[in-house]
């Protein structure tokens, strides 16, 4: 079956809707306006306006109220329309969504999905271009979720929805658009592994979300100067599927980690040490990093483009890599 | 009901003033409990049973009171940190309260909340939340799963007046008031935010004047009162669960100790203080009580015994009580049911 | 005076009408500068000369001509990302802003701010912000900054009634009226926050009200009558310059074009943009300075004429930019005088 | 001189008034409490109320305030009670205070100082015991500070508030009754370098702010045992002084990290990384981590204690890295 990411979100919003009544999606404009990124088109009138439910911009109200909501038996599936505004909300997710269950030693699980549009790329500018995800993954008691392929679109939501605890699902804006095949029944996919998009026996490349195709496309040119590089997708950045990452540097002993996040502090610098507590012994080089620069996204283009992971800086990488040891 | 609120009814006395005196001896047993439950508190924090912050609401025991007494044992209550009358009169025991405060597994949440952090699934109990605000967002989502869902559960959120000014309040407000949902906003307005006076927190000092800004009905009560607060509780509960959407009071009541163990309380006077005091809720009820002569030095003998006998035996359970192993640790962070 | 909103003064023209029809012509003026910027930005976005987010002010401009009409040079002004106009009304060129959106160093930021992010230390522009409500705390810190140092320096923050949901307003108002703070704030109500009616979003639809629950002075007037949008905002900007502290003004208006370059409008009629069309600021003090005589078709055409030649100019100027250099991409992180 | 880190801390900000006219102090009970550790207990009587501004429950509204003023010419010092109150103005402070500068192509720098407190381990419980300062030092166009000895308490305020840009500065909550000596002319200190507060040839110990004590306690004891620890307090943990870890780790070869921060994304990974990326060859051991469990603080004396990096723990690293290679 032909589909796009958004189609594939939006049909994973369909299904749930249809399958739990305890399901509801909240957020700005995802009603009349059919969302922000047209995801929600359509279903305001499939479903009408309580289980569509338009909010006011009240970022940590809503969010909160969902949060609420979650406790009170639904099972809210609360739209934050970019990541870059969910800064306003983040002491809900945090002191609230991601605690509650262990302040009350046990009692009131969360579970609620919160969903936003991640990443820069189109000249949006400093705040409209942020790359968070790999921030939240810092926090105890979130599950991060990155859906980069049709199928994690299509199939991650539901799977989200059946976890007792707070899930983020972070969809890169450059994917919506990204047209493919998946099967006619696909359906929920687990959301604990790590997958290995591409197998490879010389470097594995590291990455999720929206620099999935790019470094996909980096690792067929390298394969045309025969460095066979393994592409390993993180699908989930917490909890992270240390065992995926591990045997496949342990194979390889070289990793290239390309996060569009800011390098410092960012889930690059994790999965590099990680790697260096797991893997020591069997690295050849250095963990490489390829992030974006430490800079505020600037709106021009070219300073734009300089800023974020490119396909010629992870080759670069992955050759750094591979000539060391 | 949550709570042991009175001996057993006689059906024989069923005029007017008999109800009443039934009512007003409830309240006055409900506050005494509190009472007496945060003073042993504030002794076995001096003697360093319990420890990081806690935050007592002696002086304001007419408010929890007053609205618990409009409640139905679903309700909802979601309250702050300074939260131990809230749980224990929405039906939380003296003993989960009190062996929650020493950290012990027997705690209503088992030691990993503390003073700060009451919960309580059984009784609808919220919490125990410490960050000023955060709770009236969840209360609107409690609000709003109920309306979804057709229950006739209505939610309470007490709150500071320092709450006021954040603007999770601003949002939380508009939310209840744009989807008219069966919450109940309940300010408790103590003057002080910590050291701030409301003068210097507000530009519009009256509180339920803002509600207004939302279309929310909103009437001041005075919070000394029990029986003022169960009055307007239980009006603006009987019009929120018909259907009128959310409501408002504002409570006027004041602290009569320091905003925490740790507060000298410079910003302000000890002669302020007195004055309060002497509009004592406790006082002001029993006096009334026995003015009418519907409650004899006795009955408060007595009341005051099986209160204290309660708070007894929570702590003696609570000094029972016994650390989560360090091996546990980690739970909690997760549910621990299969996906 | 920040931008040229007239020739020379005629002393000899000292009656009533025609400092009226000066004042008249002026704000005309300055709303066609607006309409003929935005109508090429919509061009050159089209062309893909202009990328990103792009919000026009179409439909709106009365709002910004008659407010920054009251503004002394000195004054500052904090805006959204719907701001092209306000920054070409308080004396940012049509050049830089032009070549600003074509991300280009001879653009007022360099080409780091884009469309939505205008800025101009020399007029006192303070952007430019992107995140709804983000710009009220700062425009209430401008206004502490001129309190504190007494300058007589007014702040005029603008924004839009979808805004008014979020927690930051009600924070910045309340700072401000607590404070007293020389703060204009100036709700630019459109009805629409994207896709979203103001019913839908707010619980009290009437936003001047709202103000009232701060105690700041609030006035409800029509945006699309520039004259008394000026007159409005003059007499507040007063008020604030006596010591008045804040004040508030919402300013009922439309955007006849789509909330950006991406929006297909489902969310409302084409009827109803139709009829707020025929309510155009620019047709309607147009005609009225005609109607009084005080304006030809041949005074319009000089007018259109000059500003086409403006606009031009600027794209020339754009399109004659060239970018900043990829090496100089993490300029301006850190400032770069020596600490 | 005797003095307690409070009262240095009190002394900075005394200093700062009376240096600078444009320099104030705003924040939740910072006047007529005294402030809510006493930093600021005195000021208002002396500084009067608009250089000690006591300010509403508005932390998004008063950081952002405090953004306006420093950008009409003023220098404010903003205080906001602790780290975990901090996440309601994440917004101003990483979309306004972080971006302004770069987004008007340097026309607006924002010369605000934002101090608070940080930390656990008094039985505040999860909302109440963040230790954000590693995570907010992913954000570019922030400097953050972390004071740990009484000399910077002392010195690092006045340095902050020279610098043309946001600085944000930790105080650990358990340092504030730390006393000692320091010298009678104490003032300004540099924000640039970390410093090497024990010498050692056998493992680098890196820590910074509230465990910077407890970490030198342990080099003690290691040293008892013939193991010789250096150990290096970060002070800035934005940006980092690569250099001076660098240098030290490529001598001892080997590193501990100790941070109270969660581990999984906190400054800690960000070290490991880069000791990583620049002494790989001079590692003989994986750089070793000793962070906070990855729960919400839990109430409980005990549960706490367990939560938090600990003596044991760190000698137990060290031992680990020691061991190795
Ligand atoms: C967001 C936030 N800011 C600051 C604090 C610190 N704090 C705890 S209680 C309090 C005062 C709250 O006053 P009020 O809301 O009036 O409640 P009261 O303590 O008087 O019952 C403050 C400032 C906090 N817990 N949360
Ligand atoms: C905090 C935040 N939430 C959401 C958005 C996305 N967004 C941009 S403009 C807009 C609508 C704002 O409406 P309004 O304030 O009425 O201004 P208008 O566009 O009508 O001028 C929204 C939702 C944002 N920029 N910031
Ligand atoms: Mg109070
Ligand atoms: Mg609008």
């Amino acid at each position: 079956m032909k589909t796009t990411y958004r189609e594939a979100m939006r049909a994973a919003i369909r299904e749930s809707l249809q399958r739990d009544d305890r399901v509801f999606l909240m957020g700005e404009d995802v009603g009349s306006y059919g969302g922000c990124f047209a995801v929600s088109l359509g279903l305001l009138e499939e479903f009408g306006p309580e289980r569509i439910r338009d909010t006011p911009l009240s970022e940590s109200g809503f969010v909160g109220a969902g949060i609420g909501a979650a406790l009170s038996g639904l099972r809210p599936i609360v739209e934050i329309m970019t990541v870059n505004f969910s800064l306003l909300a983040l002491d809900q997710i945090v002191n609230n969504a991601a605690s509650l269950l262990h302040m009350s030693g046990g009692q009131f699980n969360v579970p609620i999905v919160i969903r936003m549009t991640t990443g820069a790329g189109r000249q949006l500018a400093a705040q409209h271009s942020h790359s968070l995800e790999g921030w939240y993954a810092h926090i105890p008691g979130l599950r991060i979720l990155t859906p980069a392929t049709l199928a994690d679109a299509r199939g991650m939501l539901w799977t989200a929805l059946q976890d007792p605890d707070p899930v983020l699902i972070f969809e890169h804006g450059s994917l919506y658009p990204v047209g493919g095949e998946i099967a006619d029944d696909a359906g929920a996919v687990d959301i604990d592994k790590a997958a290995i998009r591409r197998s490879g026996a010389d470097v594995t490349l590291i990455t999720y979300g929206g620099t999935l195709p790019m470094v996909l496309d980096a690792a067929d040119q390298l394969a045309g100067e025969g460095i066979d590089a393994e592409v390993i997708d993180l699908r989930t950045l917490r909890p992270l599927d240390d065992e995926t990452i591990i045997t496949s540097v342990c194979r390889t002993h070289r990793a290239v980690v390309v996060d569009e996040g800011w390098r410092s502090g960012g889930i690059s610098a994790e999965l590099s040490a990680r790697i260096s507590e797991q893997a020591f012994y069997d690295l050849d080089a250095p963990v490489g990093r390829v992030c974006s620069a430490e800079v505020p996204i600037p709106f021009a283009r070219d300073l734009e483009l300089a800023a974020l992971p490119s396909i010629e800086r992870v080759i670069a990488a992955a050759h750094e890599a591979v000539g060391h040891g | 009901m949550n709570a042991p609120r009175s001996g057993p009814a006689h059906e024989h006395e069923s005029d007017v003033s008999a109800a009443e005196t039934k009512k007003g001896a409830d309240l006055l047993k409900q506050m005494v409990r509190v009472r007496l439950l945060e003073e042993k508190c504030v002794e076995l924090y001096s003697a360093a049973k319990i420890r990081g912050f806690m935050h007592v609401y002696i002086g304001e025991e007419a408010v929890a009171a007053g609205v618990t007494s409009a409640l139905d044992s679903e309700d909802a209550v979601v309250a702050t940190y300074r939260e131990h009358g809230h749980a224990l009169l929405k039906g939380v025991s003296a003993r989960a309260i009190l062996a929650e405060m020493y950290g012990f597994v027997e705690g209503c949440c088992r030691g990993r909340g503390g003073s700060m952090h009451l919960f309580d699934r059984a009784t609808h109990f919220y919490g125990g939340n410490a960050i000023v605000a955060g709770g009236l967002p969840m209360a609107v989502g409690l609000a709003l799963g109920a309306s979804m869902t057709a229950r006739r559960q209505v939610t309470v959120c007490f709150f500071g007046e320092g709450a006021v000014a954040e603007g999770e309040f601003h949002e939380a407000l508009n939310l209840a008031a744009l989807w008219q949902l069966p919450v109940l906003f309940c300010c408790e307005n103590n003057l002080y935010a910590m050291g701030t006076a409301l003068v210097r927190s507000e530009s519009q000092t009256n509180i339920a004047l803002k509600a207004a800004a939302y279309e929310i009905p909103a009437w001041t009560v005075d919070g000394m009162d029990a029986l003022a607060v169960a009055e307007a509780a239980r009006r603006a509960v009987d019009a929120i669960r018909s259907g009128g959407g959310p409501h408002f009071l504002e409570l006027r009541t004041y602290r009569f100790r320091a905003h925490s163990m740790y507060d000298p309380e410079r910003y302000r006077d000890k002669s302020e203080v007195a004055t309060w005091m002497e509009r004592d809720p406790i006082d002001i009820l029993r006096t009334r009580l026995s003015e009418g002569g519907r409650f004899s030095d006795d009955d408060w003998s007595a009341m005051h015994a099986e209160v204290t006998a309660e708070i007894e035996d929570a702590v003696a359970f609570a000094e029972g009580g016994s650390p989560e192993p360090v091996a546990d640790l980690t739970r909690f962070v997760y549910s621990e049911v299969p996906r």
